[in-house]
């Protein structure tokens, strides 16, 4: 007991560089202890909100704290190898021998930097959002179970403890989709979530069953050290393996043909889909990839396949964002499309690249989804004082809202601009890294693809915040006068977040921009992880070229891109700001291709009609067919039909004497007759 | 000679008293036919030398339990002749083809069988001589009453059985 | 001629005219009648058998004839005791228990 | 003290004690039966738990180990003792058995001396089938189980209690009858090959079968077995079984009694006919029938509109994840087809006990006529939740453990079965959520349920500990694990080798099948 | 003791249990002459505990037996450990029905001396039956018991079922009886001698030669046999019977009759007959299959439980046959043990359902069953339990004794008659089960009567019984022993022909060897 507590607080294995973790246990022991508290606190203290206000934050940012000193800690030391916490024994069958593990290196940490940052500033946005809500105190055991999860995601040491993190923040999105789940729409959502997601994780627990056959043993350290000799490069084991795991990554982070949870997975509150369904738990696939990066890079062909579907997702995706009216999905298809970015480069190879933009990424679509929180929070308010129902969500509704909501449209529209691509904001300079790198691999589809998707992501967003905040006001005389500013509980964490997105991508600033200082920071940070990875791909002849396949350097196509986008807003605006929209209740449906994009391809349908219909047919009939039918018809045939033999034998039972003389005496001839054969 | 030719004149007057008895319609005919069947077979009795046997074939048989049926059948006013007492022709068949290939199969059982006396058997002199120095009673009671003394003393409680049964089955009132 | 042989057959004619008597008549007291012919019959036979095995078969035969004697005084109780319910003899009628 | 808990008493206790509470039961009151036999239960359970420390997890040997000699003439004794296979499914069996009592305090009102005395009886049966180990022992108490299962199901079921009971009871007997000529036929043979007549199971387990005649006997154990696993396609008792009994007649059901045909198949059928069941075709046959329980249990599952039939259909796919690993005869599909029949048994026994709870306020078990569940009864949401989700094998709750074991066992040899087995995590969401969505989410759309109580403190004692255990397997299973680690590979080892040493003489020829004998062609 | 039967009270003492039968017997018929002032009304308790110290002294005295030594070996009775175990069941067999038959005795107005005086003498009948050497004394005990059951099965005379249930019985009984005659008298003449003893060379001669007499003789004297045991085809007289007999005389009939004939049926064919085995064997494979099968798909059918516990008793007939068919002394003791077994659940059964008919035997059908579990749980719990055990299921007796039949049949290399007889027991269950379903898995209509309270005897018994069934499945070591004893103590053959064919010396047979 007593090591079990030292090494949940202090010790680790393989401390490297002078690097110890500090207090590991303790990132997974607030969340968890706030979990329990919120928890009981749901059935016991229904209505008080002090203490989960308090507890569900806090817990958050305590862990946040461990992991900064952590993170500041490794920075200091560098160390070369990940230092793993062993808490205790899970399951030492045979030669299998699982532990529960937490591995500290750069990767995680820095990963486990974000999710506990932008998870802290959520939390207490929450408090503002979800103020009114007679489940406050389960939303905040959801939510720091949410968080466990994630690091338990983030810091797990072998693909067990991994799984349990993504199984775990399945479970909580689940659960946080149906918050509501008095609609009984927002539940069927979640279970919608749930299901898809677990076809992505019977991918992950195939690839787990491989990896032990192959390796026999699930520990990151070990199997990654092992997989170049182990393996063949390109093999059909290691394509397998990481085409099973992307399967997982699929179904996780919402890529084709497993995203269509997602945009429904927007029925959960705001602040869930901002740090859920935006900025960590649908990045983990990403992570996962870049975690797994030596089987990748051993494995051209699923890297193609990962590049071309996070490619395909990101344009996919971006279309049909451009035709949504509820700002939810908009943003829930841009965050698609924003992952297939990531799937690219990871895809690519480009594993640093994706880590960069997942960290972006999580600092401006978490803004951008508070933002659109703290419109529907102001909607909402306003409507339900003068007991409307039309949707909140529905930006046909809006218009004209920045002189309302300042502050929410001034960060947003920071947000919009670093989702953009625009110079200097966080957004340019991962995605820029992104494209540059599809480029410079020789993907010449993949890199026009993302060219193309870029421009559409200018596009739809600013759509957006036209919609929303120019204009004028749809919403009607009657709503419009109880529109107000969200109160400052929500407005300073999109503050933090706005800076951070303008921020947040200096941390890698290429050499190759003019006038700018090189920074290679995350570069740096991740390079003994991503190592390994590399060196693969390098002894296998995979470089990065210095020219476009159209020509041209990195400082050109940088250039070109940002000012693409530039355009592409401005045009935008200017196209729409005058535009006349209609409220909801009285615009059409668009029709045309419009009306395609708008029902999102038919996709959902598609899948309904070739998958899900046919599906429950084939279950229908097995149990009528086969099981009630067949085998128990069978059976019941055949009891029936043993009843029928005796009453057809009782029928020889006459009652009369002569009868049985005979069949006595026909007896006695049968006998006599055996003897004589 | 003369042997051979009572015992075919026995043996027609038994198959013809049987068959007599089982098709007569009228039950006091069939009782007589029997009667006149269970004389020849004591004739037969007397042909194979079971002369003592033959006797009480006669008057136990013939003359006590034959008349027993007669009785009864008076008693109970059935001597009459009843057209449906005889099955159908569907049914008399299934009998006749029944009980011919049981006695087919016997036929053929019996011809290819052959009796076995133990230590030699006794054969027709000893026969003759036990015969002669006991009489046609004496050979038959002193095994009778010596080695078949158990079974004797059953068929007594056999016998006190049958009484007691007639009595309580056949009593006026029920108990 | 060898008797003994021919004996048995009879006997055994007699045995099986017993049988199919006994199927094909519906009165009881006929039925119980063919019986006692069968039993007859064996003892001829048994009655051939004493010639050539010994005088024990003639006992057996003694015994038989007290048993059916005293099946005769059973059966035909039986009989009149049947008679008092349904006043026949028709084997056919007594039908209450089949099935 | 501890001596106690190493000797056999604490089995023979175990085993006296519920059928002196059943006696007891028939005598007290009525409506005190009910605590004779909690206590009864609870007792058991407390002289049980101990073996979970006392039990020597290193060794395969069998412990609390006792043999008298019983039916001295057939070389019959009261044999039994633990080991690491067994001792988790006594554990179990104790474990289950007061849940089930204390879930039926309100919902049994007819008869409740015959009942509670019915499920003592029950609970001494089932302990006596895992700590048997002579044939003669184990077929008794194998056969007695039936009796009082067959009496809750027909006198306290549902409306189509005499068809459930009946196809119940005559599905199981007809395999175990078969089992019963087996059983014969091993005496037989090793009475000839040593001269004496026994029934002991280390006896017989050391004679040497032959290999065409191992498979004969092996489809007849097999057979037994399979009916109670249940296999598919012998399943359909269980869907009938289940719905009409009474809820603690399903949770025991489901608990512990499709528990024996498993445990057989590990401590009979394949000890005794080692050749046979690792032979290409048995193996291959079970696997194949295991994956149609897994894929074919969910995909009808799922589309049931009886909550308790649909449940009840899960457990058909769950046991087909543990033959499955109970056939790779790998060190982790076997520990985790153990493992898993315990989560079986505490998951699925919860989801019945759960849909009994609606059962007795709503007397309806049909999903659609609830809805809206979770905000009239928070609390039963919540751990019906929970058991959900260790039914779906969520990571973190114990059904992960089993199921994930029994994957990496299997996929080491059979990496096709696996991987088509590992589907089954998809169909497991497929039925489970739905029906967790349509019955506690949603709008109380129905007057009735608007009024629903949330469970009560009794109920919420039933359903405590099976969360517990649920999470704590989940987190921690490793104690379970090394309880059994020992024995599987002491077996794994026995049968593998047994396997290749199996005779090709003492075969089918050996026992003289009869002919239809006619005269002269007759020996 | 040492008999050398020099005088006839050596005879005495050789078969004294069925003496003290017989003699009271005659004791019952005489004291019911003076207890009995009207004729028609009931006798008084002195005729029925007569009765039952008769019972209860033979058992006492075949007890005696055991101690009783005898050096003649070529006996018309055998004197051996079988003839002692056949005896403690049919005596057994016997007290039980007594005491069982009290209640519905009265109820019926049947309480007479006569019952009793029949029902020894049947039983005396039984017992010689089971211990004959001697086709003689077959035939004559054979028909003692025949006799006196006949009487018995129509001794409700104001009963129409009754009668018309005597009738058949008799009618197919002596028709029977004919044929069971012809084949001793073949048989006689095949081998030379009726005395069983002293045929051994003679049998296993005929059987070499392929003498068809004597193959004719076994095959008729098995025909015999079975229709007494009521073996397919043979045994349509059967449910007919026991369906019309009053309810004791049944269960005394299903008991007895069978014990007795089955005993006999070993004894000539597994031990006299037994080189002829190869004869006998033909036949009763094919009629042991038969008679498992087509009863128990019958009684799947019956609606009433008599009717339907006659078909019951059809198919154990069937079971038992597959212990003769085995012909080993393994199958003998499992025989005997089997119907010592059977003797008691089948009274049992037939008990409580003669408790259950009520006045005039009118509710046999199995609706009037319905709730009788628990309206009159004594009841309930007994038939459950007799049923049970006829079922063969653990743990009572009758799982014992099909288990010893499955390991006779698999011992002597009949692996598919086990087969046979355990699917067929399954057939079985499903109308067992039946019965106990309708007892307490269904309700009894409103109006339904009662069926009275069984007497205390009457309790006594039936509860003696069950439990005596329950302990012969859990605890069934010494019956078990006892059973091979007896199995394995047969007179052993004789080897060396006597020269005086016509005069065996003794009539008795020892069981020293």
């Amino acid at each position: 007991m007593v090591n079990f507590l030292e090494s949940f607080l202090r010790v680790a294995q393989h401390a490297d560089g002078g690097y110890q973790p500090i207090l590991p246990g303790l990132i997974l022991l607030f969340p968890l202890v706030g979990f329990v508290i919120n928890g009981l606190g749901a059935f016991l203290w229904r209505d008080s909100k002090r203490v989960p206000s308090l507890v569900g934050p806090l817990a958050i940012i305590g862990s946040f704290a461990v992991v900064l000193a952590n993170f500041l800690a490794m920075h200091a030391a560098m160390p070369h190898d990940p230092a793993i916490v062993s808490l205790w024994t899970w399951m030492a069958v045979g030669d299998l021998s699982i532990g529960v593990d937490l591995q500290f290196d750069q990767l995680s940490v820095l990963m486990l930097l974000v999710v506990t940052g932008v998870s802290s500033v959520i939390h207490v946005y929450s408090i503002g959002y979800m103020r009114e809500d007679p489940g406050y105190s389960r939303y905040f055991s959801y939510l720091n179970l949410f968080v466990f999860f994630m690091s338990v995601l983030v810091m797990g040491a072998n693909f067990a403890i991994v799984f349990v993190g993504w199984e775990g923040v399945g479970l909580c999105s689940y659960l946080l989709i149906g918050f509501w789940y008095e609609n009984r729409e927002f539940a069927s959502a979640g279970k919608k979530a749930f299901i898809v997601n677990r076809i992505g994780d019977f991918g992950f627990l195939v690839a787990m069953l491989l990896v032990f056959t192959h390796f026999g043993t699930l520990n990151f350290v070990e199997v990654f050290a092992a997989a170049p000799e182990t393996l063949v490069f390109g093999g059909g084991v290691v394509t397998l393996i990481t085409l099973l795991l992307f399967l997982g990554a699929t179904g996780k982070s919402a890529q084709i043909p497993l995203y269509v949870w997602l945009p429904d997975a927007m029925a959960g509150p705001t602040p869930v889909s901002a740090l859920i369904h935006a900025a960590t738990m649908v990045t983990a696939g990403v992570y996962l990839v870049a975690r797994a990066g030596v089987l990748f890079a051993m494995a051209p062909v699923s890297q193609a396949t990962v590049a071309a579907i996070g490619a395909g997702t990101a344009l996919f995706a971006a279309t049909i964002a451009m035709q949504q009216y509820d700002i939810k999905k908009v943003l829930a298809y841009s965050t698609v499309s924003q992952l297939g970015y990531m799937f690219l480069a990871v895809g690519v190879g480009a594993f640093t690249a994706g880590m960069f933009h997942l960290i972006t990424h999580a600092f401006f679509k978490a803004l951008l989804f508070l933002g659109s929180g703290a419109v529907i929070h102001a909607m909402h308010h306003a409507l339900h004082q003068v007991h409307r129902h039309d949707d909140p969500n529905d930006m046909r509704n809006y218009g004209g809202l920045k002189n309302v909501l300042p502050i929410t449209w001034g960060t947003m529209w920071i947000g919009t601009v670093a989702i953009a691509g625009i110079f200097p904001f966080a957004g340019f300079f991962s995605k820029d890294e992104i494209i540059w790198s599809a480029g410079s691999y020789g993907y010449t589809v993949l890199w026009v693809v993302s060219i193309l998707t870029a421009l559409l992501t200018a596009g739809y967003m600013t759509r957006l915040m036209v919609l929303t905040f120019h204009g004028e006001n749809r919403s009607g005389a009657d709503v419009r006068p109880h529109l107000r500013e969200v109160p400052a509980v929500m407005w300073v964490p999109l503050a933090i977040l706005a800076v951070l997105s303008v921020v947040g991508g200096w941390i890698q600033i290429p050499e190759s921009l003019p006038a700018l200082p090189a920074v290679d920071a995350l570069h740096h940070w991740l390079e003994p992880v991503m190592e390994p990875a590399r060196q693969v791909m390098t002894e296998h002849g995979l470089h990065q070229a210095h020219e476009s396949p159209l020509g041209g350097g990195e400082a050109v196509w940088a250039i070109m891109s940002t000012g693409l986008a530039l355009i592409v807003v401005m045009l935008t605006f200017r196209a729409l700001v005058h535009r006349r929209y209609r409220p909801a209740s009285e615009s059409e449906t668009p029709t045309g291709f419009a009306g395609i994009l708008y029902n999102k391809w038919y996709v959902d349908e598609l899948y309904d009609r070739l998958i899900i219909l046919p599906l429950l047919a084939l279950w229908r009939g097995c149990w009528r067919i086969v099981d009630v039918g067949l085998i128990d018809g069978t059976l019941n045939a055949m009891a029936s039909g043993t009843r029928m033999v005796g009453w057809v034998g009782s029928l020889f039972q006459t009652g009369r004497v002569a009868g049985y003389m005979f069949w006595f005496v026909t007896g006695v001839v049968l006998i006599l007759a055996l003897l004589l054969l | 000679m003369i042997v051979d030719f009572f015992f075919v004149l026995f043996a027609v007057m038994a198959i013809g008293g049987a068959a007599g008895m089982v098709l007569a319609r009228n039950p006091v005919a069939s009782v007589m036919y029997l009667v006149m069947a269970f004389f020849a077979l004591s004739g037969v009795f007397v042909l194979l030398d079971a002369h003592f046997i033959a006797a009480v074939n006669l008057i136990v048989y013939a003359g006590a339990i034959l008349v027993l049926f007669l009785f009864v059948i008076m008693l109970l006013n059935l001597g009459r002749t009843e057209k449906t007492d005889l099955r159908g022709p569907l049914y008399r068949m299934l009998a006749i083809v029944s009980g011919g290939a049981f006695f087919g199969l016997l036929l053929v059982m019996l011809r290819g069988g052959h009796v076995t006396s133990m230590a030699g058997g006794m054969g027709q002199e000893t026969m003759d001589a036990m015969l002669r120095a006991r009489g046609a009673v004496g050979v038959v009671a002193d095994p009778m009453f010596r080695s078949y003394l158990v079974p004797f003393e059953i068929t007594a409680l056999l016998l006190l059985v049958a009484v007691v049964g007639a009595i309580v089955l056949a009593r006026q009132k029920a108990p | 001629m060898d008797i003994e042989t021919y004996s048995l057959i009879l006997s055994a004619l007699l045995f099986a005219i017993g049988t199919v008597g006994v199927m094909l008549r519906r009165n009881v007291i006929i039925m119980f009648m063919c019986i006692e012919l069968m039993l007859n019959a064996v003892n001829l036979t048994l009655v051939v058998f004493s010639r050539s095995l010994g005088i024990e078969a003639q006992v057996f035969v003694f015994f038989v004839i007290a048993v059916a004697a005293a099946e005769a005084a059973v059966g035909l109780a039986i009989i009149i005791s049947i008679f008092r319910h349904y006043e026949l003899v028709d084997v056919d009628r007594f039908n209450l228990l089949k099935w | 003290m501890s001596n106690f808990f190493e000797s056999h008493w604490v089995l023979s206790l175990l085993l006296i004690l519920p059928m002196a509470g059943a006696a007891l039961c028939l005598i007290v009151q009525e409506e005190k039966s009910r605590y004779v036999a909690m206590l009864t239960s609870v007792v058991a359970f407390a002289i049980s738990l101990p073996l979970f420390w006392t039990f020597r997890s290193g060794t395969a040997a069998i412990q609390n180990y006792v043999s008298v000699p019983w039916i001295e003439a057939w070389g019959i004794g009261y044999t039994i003792g633990i080991d690491g296979i067994s001792i988790l499914m006594v554990l179990l069996t104790t474990f289950v058995t007061p849940l089930a009592i204390l879930a039926s305090f309100t919902y049994i009102q007819r008869h409740q001396r015959a009942y509670y005395a019915m499920l003592l009886l029950l609970l001494a049966a089932m302990i006596g089938v895992f700590v048997s180990l002579d044939m003669f022992l184990f077929f008794l108490f194998w056969e007695i189980m039936l009796i009082p299962m067959y009496f809750i199901i027909g006198v306290w079921g549902g409306k189509r209690r005499v068809y459930a009971a009946v196809k119940f009871f005559l599905f199981t007997a007809i395999g175990s009858l078969l089992m019963l000529v087996a059983i014969v036929v091993i005496v037989y043979l090793y009475y000839r090959q040593y001269g004496v007549i026994t029934f002991a199971y280390n006896d017989l387990v050391q004679l040497p079968i032959g290999r065409d005649l191992q498979f004969v006997l092996f489809s007849a154990f097999a057979l037994a077995f399979a009916i109670k696993v249940p296999l598919f396609p012998l399943h359909t008792w269980l869907p009938d079984a289940h719905v009409e009994a009474p809820t603690a007649g399903s949770v025991i059901l489901a608990g512990v009694l499709l528990k024996m045909g498993a445990y057989g198949f590990l401590r009979f059928a394949m000890p005794f006919f080692s050749h046979a069941a690792t032979s290409p075709v048995v193996v291959g046959t079970i696997l194949v029938l295991s994956l149609v329980g897994i894929i074919y249990g969910a995909w009808v599952a799922a589309v049931q509109p009886d909550a308790k039939k649909l449940v009840a259909y899960t457990s058909v796919a769950h046991l087909g994840f543990v033959m499955m690993g109970l056939f790779s005869l790998t060190t982790q599909g076997i520990q985790g087809g153990i493992l898993q029949m315990v989560n079986h048994g505490i998951s699925t026994g919860a989801l019945f006990l759960l849909v009994g709870m609606l059962y007795e306020r709503r007397h309806t078990r049909m999903i659609d006529d609830f809805g809206g569940i979770a905000k009239v009864m928070p609390v039963f949401a919540a751990s019906f939740l929970l058991v959900a989700l260790s039914s779906i094998g969520l990571p973190g709750t114990n059904g992960f453990i089993g199921e994930f074991l029994i994957l990496i066992g299997t996929f080491q040899k059979y990496p096709v079965v696996a991987f088509i087995a590992a589907t089954g995590v998809i169909f497991a969401a497929a039925y489970m959520l739905p029906m967790v969505q349509r019955m506690l989410y949603g709008e109380v759309d129905r007057e009735e349920n608007r009024v629903l109580s949330d469970i009560g403190i009794r109920e919420r004692l039933v359903l405590a500990p099976a969360l517990v255990m649920i999470v704590l397997i989940g987190v921690y299973p490793q104690p379970f694990l090394s309880l059994t680690s020992a024995s599987v590979e002491a077996l794994i080892e026995q049968v593998e080798h047994r396997a290749v040493s199996a005779p090709v003489q003492m075969g089918v020829s050996d026992l003289r099948f009869d002919r239809m004998p006619i005269l002269g062609i007759d020996e | 003791m040492i008999l050398d039967f020099s005088s006839p009270i050596d005879y005495l003492w050789a078969l004294l249990p069925e003496v003290v039968l017989a003699v009271t017997g005659l004791l019952v018929l005489t004291l019911d002459v003076f207890q009995r002032g009207d004729r028609s009304g009931p006798s008084r308790a002195w005729v029925r505990w007569t009765a039952v110290a008769g019972v209860l002294i033979a058992l006492l005295a075949n007890g005696y037996l055991l101690g009783i030594e005898a050096p003649l070996r070529s006996g018309m009775i055998a004197m051996d450990g079988f003839r002692v175990g056949t005896n403690f069941v049919i005596l057994g067999a016997t007290l039980l029905s007594f005491l069982l038959a009290f209640d519905y005795l009265r109820r019926e107005g049947l309480d007479v001396g006569e019952f009793y005086f029949l029902v020894l003498m049947a039983s005396v009948g039984m017992m010689l039956l089971a211990g004959s050497r001697d086709l003689i004394v077959v035939f004559v005990s054979l028909e003692l018991m025949s006799m006196s059951v006949y009487v018995l099965t129509g001794f409700n005379r104001r009963d129409p079922r009754s009668s018309e249930a005597a009738l058949k019985y008799f009618l197919m009984g002596a028709f029977a009886s004919g044929f069971l005659l012809y084949g001793i008298a073949l048989l006689f003449g095949a081998t030379g001698s009726t005395n069983l003893a002293l045929v051994t060379s003679e049998v296993a001669r005929g059987t070499a030669d392929g003498n068809l007499l004597l193959f004719a003789g076994v095959a008729l004297l098995v025909v015999g046999f079975a229709f007494k045991v009521s073996v397919v085809p043979f045994h349509m007289w059967t449910p007919d019977v026991y369906e019309g007999a009053p309810t004791p005389v049944t269960g005394y009939m299903a008991a007895g009759v069978k014990v007795a004939g089955f005993a006999a049926l070993l004894r000539i064919v597994t031990v006299e007959l037994a080189p002829a085995a190869s004869v006998w064997t033909a036949i009763l494979w094919w009629l042991a299959v038969l008679t498992m099968i087509v009863p128990n798909f019958i009684a799947l059918a019956q609606d009433n439980v008599k009717r339907m516990l006659a078909y019951s008793s059809i198919s154990h007939a069937g079971y038992l046959l597959v212990g003769v068919v085995a012909g080993s002394s393994m199958g003998r003791s499992a025989v005997l043990l089997y119907l010592a077994i059977y003797a008691v659940m089948t009274l049992g059964a037939f008990a409580v359902v003669g408790a259950v008919a009520g006045e005039g035997d009118s509710r046999g059908s199995l609706a009037d069953y319905r709730g009788l579990g628990w309206r009159r749980p004594l009841l309930g719990a007994l038939l459950a339990v007799f049923l049970l055990s006829l079922a063969g299921f653990p743990p009572t007796g009758g799982f014992i004794g099909k288990l010893y039949l499955l390991l006779a049949a698999v011992d002597s290399g009949h692996v598919t008659l086990a087969v046979i007889l355990v699917l067929t027991s399954f057939v079985s269950y499903y109308y067992y089960l039946r019965v106990i379903w309708k007892m307490y898995f269904e309700d009894a209509p409103e109006d339904a009567p009662l069926p009275a309270v069984p007497g205390a005897t009457f309790r006594f018994a039936a509860v003696v019984a069950a439990v005596a069934i329950l302990v012969a499945g859990l605890f069934p070591g010494r019956a078990i022993r006892t059973a091979e004893y007896a199995g394995e103590d047969m007179s052993p053959r004789q080897v060396t022909p006597l020269s005086q064919p016509a005069a065996p010396a003794g009539v008795i047979e020892t069981n020293t060897d």
